[in-house]
């Protein structure tokens, strides 16, 4: 295995040259391509394939439409007129696990509930994120001490943002899918497929 | 005269003047069928792509006008106003892994997305986009038409019994018995138009409906026929499986319907085929009730077009109603839209077909 | 006289004592003759059954049930006090409709047994959980997990291993 | 041909359940031959955690059982307590609870009619409705900070006085709500296939209705004109002139049109209740308790204990809730905590007759009558 360096002399002119433009790049993430390129001491070719397809996934990012309790209302408040998920493109909550990126675990787990958001999980394709909503679903919440709810949904399925809140207001919940938007955007796939090596 | 969009590749390349030579060269050859092939071939990837973009617009537009009635604002992160948003769809789409159930029936749940992706796209071979902007005046280009749409259920059944999933099976039987009799007075309403063109020929029906009536009125079959476009436009609307008639996946009742079960690329060519269904059929009705591409020409600029613009100009009007209804109007029950079908709609369309003959005959028009 | 006497007035051998509970004339009766009370009650007009609540006492099970009279705009209260071990008393489902899930819920939760009842299942909990939460001597301390069986089932197990991604 | 029973499992994460709820059904076809419900995907054990927790511990959870309208929960906890205690509640307190009450209820039938609408299939309106449900839901943040789970009432009054600035943005808000409801009514009243969605299907007579326990609006969709605000008064609910909503037909279109109409008469409360609302400040009275009070005393009002203990007794109070009869059965033993706290609630109770209503129907009507049935899966689980 000989890895391929990259020899950062070379790109810092290309970097250099267009002051402003370079500010836009930085927004597209372009330049953080290069760098986890760097990072990575892969090939760039397959980290902007990557970048392409990291954005491609971050933008159309469909949710399966499933609310478990109290979050749930706040999961149609976000869809809703005044806040609009779908200026991110998320507007089209699937019905069918098979077709969705994202799972948002809106509410408290109960034991009964459990192998069902499992099952769930489990029928979404790769890739996919979950986002545990709420207290309850981070932790149990104020329904830590019930005989019968889960403590927290990632004791079943790995979770890839917390949003906290006894429910969270909208204006957090979008932020927590800018922090998942952030995520993906860092995820590298070439480094997955053994591309990168 | 060019008639087809063949004819036109030809023009237009003997205007650039390299016609001669391409053709020369493949003449020296001797396989100047070759050429023609090339040239059919070429005339088709342009057909296809122009319609794959156009898909992925009304994706967008859709979208669009769902978040306009609904006062918001709708995809606005990706692009300029979202306008990336469907090409980012389709990235991930392809991105997505491909599940097939472990109970499915494999073969013919990977062939159901095929088979209802490719007459999607069929259906647009007869259709005239603009004055000899086809690529094919078949003689029967209606009847085409309605074959090809015909398929659809088809594939659909494959689908939803191929998943071997309750909520698909039980869409795919609703979208067949919805397509069966939706079909029947679609065909009934189209044969009304017929009757005054004398041909089954597309181009043949759109020049039909060229002029005006005192100057003032196109001569649409619309003002002819306002009974036959309003069950065309009501049975089309039906085929095409949307709210107010979107049972096959009535996402309350039936999670997704027949596709319940596709992810990833598959899912992806029901969806395409749908918008492109809806392309289709939207086109088909300007064509038989809205003059087609018939409209005014303008000096210095090729008829081809003007033409082309004002047909999509009918067409996205056509759209953007279908769009619109689907709104505003909660969708009906299965039963009711087959009592619909078979109890008004059909008896309707034979009402109308005999009227349009009494006219015909008596040539008033 | 309230509905509470004028049921003792009726039925003097089924109604142990009369009260009142906050505004609510109440009566507390004996569990043998509770289906002869319904009757009763119901012939009184007193159509809707509010709610059937099960107490444990830890020496004791009581069974309320509150009853409103939609003619008479009168409330009324039955008690009906069991003993601890194997508690058990007349389903009144034949009467209220709206009784079937709510006896079944008192099942559930505080375990106590309606004979006649056509359905008696555990209704929130899955089948197969171990003990009935609101009794006082519930085990909060052991765990219990559901999984899905074969059929698709509920089996519920005190070990989650198969669930859980870690200990 | 050999023909086959068909099995059905609707949920329990289906798109039409709101919430996790989970329909067995016994098909002919398309056609229902038998219902059957399982429910308990989102059974939290409040009823435990009532007893483990002292009485005002246990307030945040009330908020959570039917999040939609969470103020209502919110007074019948409280008022259960009140009267086990014999807790007087100043009259200011009561007119900002009913207040707030009121206006819960028009978000829950917003609501209602949103999620109904888009189970039929038509999005718009839930987007009409929860565009105005963010208007109430500002004004409830002004009052207590939230937006769902208020914990706003408290026994013995309410948790704060109404915040500066509140009535001209509650009258702002009514007169724009009066214009919606026509706006709604434009929408989906005339609208041919809603009507035949909606009309005729799980019907259920006013017998039966009592029956099976069904309260509130399903039940005055039967013709049975019976609201506890009016049978039992209680709050200032004897002062105010506002009518009972009944709809003869006891369809599914009776009950959504009852719904229609008391939102027209909790605006109609409402704006008694700002014009009579009387200008004392106090706002909470504590006078009970056995633990020492802690906390400064305010000059506005008096304060709440953290900790009391109500006599020994028990209590069952009831109060009509946007969704039914929502009653609390209350043991005490004299200590700080409950011995027993028993929620009756309207979701539970209303949901037994779905499959009585929808034997014979087709899923779609399935859909329709629970809808109308309008169930929060928080609250018929706990």
């Amino acid at each position: 295995m000989d890895p391929v360096t990259i020899d950062t002399t070379k790109i810092k002119p290309a970097k250099k040259k267009p002051e402003t433009a370079l500010e836009k790049l930085e927004d597209t993430g372009l330049i953080n391509t290069v760098l986890a390129a760097k990072e990575r001491e892969g090939l760039i070719l397959f980290s902007t394939v990557d970048q392409i397809i990291n954005w491609a996934r971050l933008s159309s990012l469909w949710p399966v439409t499933s609310g478990l309790a109290c979050c749930a209302i706040e999961m149609m408040a976000v869809a809703m007129a005044h806040h609009d998920i779908a200026r991110f493109g998320m507007e089209i909550f699937r019905a069918s696990p098979r077709q969705a990126d994202l799972m948002f675990v809106a509410g408290t787990v109960t034991k009964k509930m459990a192998p069902r958001v499992k099952q769930l999980y489990e029928m979404m394709p790769e890739p996919k994120w979950v986002i545990a909503v709420g207290a309850c679903a981070s932790t149990g919440g104020p329904y830590h001490e019930s005989y019968a709810v889960l403590k927290g949904v990632d004791l079943i399925i790995p979770v890839d943002v917390y949003i906290p809140g006894c429910p969270p207001r909208p204006e957090a919940w979008l932020y927590g899918v800018i922090q998942l938007r952030e995520k993906i955007k860092n995820e590298g796939y070439g480094a997955k497929w053994g591309l990168n090596k | 005269m060019i008639e087809n969009a063949y004819q036109l590749i030809v023009y237009v390349l003997t205007l650039l003047g390299v016609y001669e030579w391409i053709y020369g060269i493949f003449q020296s050859f001797g396989i100047d069928y070759v050429l023609q092939i090339i040239i059919v071939f070429v005339e088709i990837v342009i057909l296809f792509a122009f319609v794959l973009v156009t898909v992925m617009f009304l994706t967008w537009m859709e979208r669009k006008v769902v978040a306009m009635v609904q006062s918001r604002y709708g995809p606005m992160v990706t692009g300029p106003r979202g306008l990336l948003q469907p090409v980012m769809d389709g990235v991930k789409l392809i991105g997505k892994e491909d599940i097939i159930p472990a109970k499915a029936d494999r073969w013919i749940f990977t062939l159901a997305p095929f088979i209802v992706f490719i007459p999607a796209l069929l259906v647009f071979i007869p259709l005239p986009f603009g004055k000899s902007l086809i690529i094919s005046d078949l003689r029967v280009g209606l009847l085409y038409i309605i074959a090809i749409s015909a398929m659809s259920p088809v594939a659909l059944l494959l689908a939803g019994w191929a998943s071997n999933n309750k909520y698909s099976l039980m869409g795919a039987m609703r979208a067949v018995a919805q397509d069966i009799s939706y079909t029947i007075p679609l065909a009934l309403t189209a044969i009304a138009v017929v009757m005054f063109t004398g041909s089954l020929s597309t181009v043949d029906i759109v020049n039909a409906q060229g002029g005006t009536w005192f100057g003032i009125i196109p001569k649409w079959f619309i003002f002819i026929q306002p009974l036959g476009f309003i069950l065309f436009l009501i049975a089309s609307i039906a085929e095409m499986g949307r709210i107010p008639f979107d049972f096959q996946e009535s996402e309350s009742e039936l999670v997704a319907g027949f596709f319940t079960e596709y992810s990833g690329m598959k899912f992806a060519m029901f969806f395409l085929a749908e918008y492109a269904h809806l392309f289709a059929v939207s086109g088909i009705i300007v064509t038989l009730f809205l003059g087609g591409w018939e409209g005014p020409a303008l000096p210095f600029i090729p008829v081809q077009l003007t033409s082309l613009v004002i047909f999509l100009i009918k067409t996205y009007a056509v759209i953007f109603f279908a769009m619109w209804l689907r709104d505003t109007v909660p969708r009906v029950r299965i039963d009711q839209l087959l009592n619909l079908g078979w109890k008004i709609m059909v008896p309707l369309a034979v009402l109308n077909l005999l009227l349009t003959g009494f006219i015909v005959v008596a040539g008033v028009i | 006289m309230n509905a509470a006497e004028e049921l003792k007035r009726l039925l003097p051998n089924a109604v142990v004592s009369t009260g009142i509970q906050i505004n609510k004339p109440l009566a507390v009766i004996r569990k043998e003759e509770l289906l002869k009370v319904a009757e009763d009650v119901k012939e009184m007009g007193f159509d809707h059954l509010s709610v059937i609540t099960g107490i444990d006492y830890t020496d004791r099970f009581e069974v309320v049930y509150n009853f409103f009279s939609y003619g008479k705009k009168q409330n009324l209260v039955l008690k009906v006090i069991l003993g601890h071990d194997n508690p058990e008393i007349d389903s009144l489902t034949t009467f209220w409709k709206g009784a079937d899930w709510l006896e079944r819920e008192t099942y559930d939760l505080v375990g106590i047994r309606f004979t006649g009842h056509p359905n008696l299942t555990r209704i929130l909990l899955p089948e197969g959980w171990i003990g009935h939460p609101l009794r006082k001597d519930y085990d909060m301390k052991t765990e219990q997990f559901v999984m899905l069986g074969e059929d698709g089932e509920d089996v519920v197990s005190t070990d989650g291993s198969k669930l859980l991604r870690r200990k | 041909m050999e023909t086959e029973e068909l099995l059905l499992n609707m949920g329990p994460v289906h798109p039409s359940t709101h919430g996790v709820l989970r329909f067995k059904l016994r098909m002919d076809g398309e056609i229902i031959k038998e219902c059957n419900i399982v429910m308990g995907y989102l059974h939290r054990g409040t009823e435990k955690l009532g007893e483990m927790k002292t009485y005002l511990q246990f307030t945040p959870y009330t908020d959570r059982l039917d999040y939609i309208s969470a103020f209502p929960n919110n007074y019948a906890y409280a008022k259960a307590i009140e009267e086990l205690a014999g807790i007087e509640v100043p009259l200011r307190a009561e007119y900002i609870r009913v207040l707030t009450m009121e206006l819960n209820r028009i978000i829950n039938h917003l609501v209602f009619m949103g999620s109904l609408l888009m189970d039929l299939g038509a999005a718009t309106m839930i987007m009409w409705g929860f565009r105005e449900r963010e208007k109430a839901l500002q004004l409830f943040e002004m009052l207590c900070g939230a937006r769902m789970t208020f914990n706003y009432i408290k026994p013995g009054g309410v948790r704060d006085d109404l915040p500066d600035g509140f009535i001209p943005k509650l009258n702002e808000f009514l007169k724009d709500m009066e214009k919606r409801i026509d706006d709604y009514e434009q929408l989906i009243n005339e609208n041919e296939i809603f009507l035949m969605r909606m009309k005729n299907i799980g019907v259920i007579s006013a017998q039966e209705a009592i029956n099976y326990g069904l309260t509130g609006p399903a039940l005055r969709g039967s013709g049975v004109s019976y609201d506890i605000r009016k049978l039992e008064p209680y709050s200032i609910y004897p002062d105010l002139d506002f009518k009972v909503c009944v709809q003869s037909e006891g369809d599914s279109f009776a009950r959504y049109m009852v719904r229609v109409d008391e939102m027209r008469e909790s605006l109609h409360i409402l704006r008694q209740v700002v014009d009579t609302m009387p200008e004392a400040k106090i706002v909470a009275q504590a006078k009970y308790g056995i633990a020492p009070m802690t906390g400064m005393p305010s000059a506005v009002s008096t304060y709440f204990p953290r900790i009391f203990a109500p006599p020994a007794g028990e209590v069952y109070s009831r109060i009509e809730a946007p969704k039914g009869e929502l009653g609390f059965y209350i043991v005490s033993d004299g200590t700080t905590k409950p011995y027993r706290v028993k929620i009756r609630s309207p979701s539970f109770c209303n949901l037994t007759a779905i499959p009585r209503m929808v034997v014979g129907l087709k899923i779609p009507d399935l859909i329709a009558a629970f809808g109308t049935i309008d169930v929060v899966l928080g609250d018929v689980d706990r």
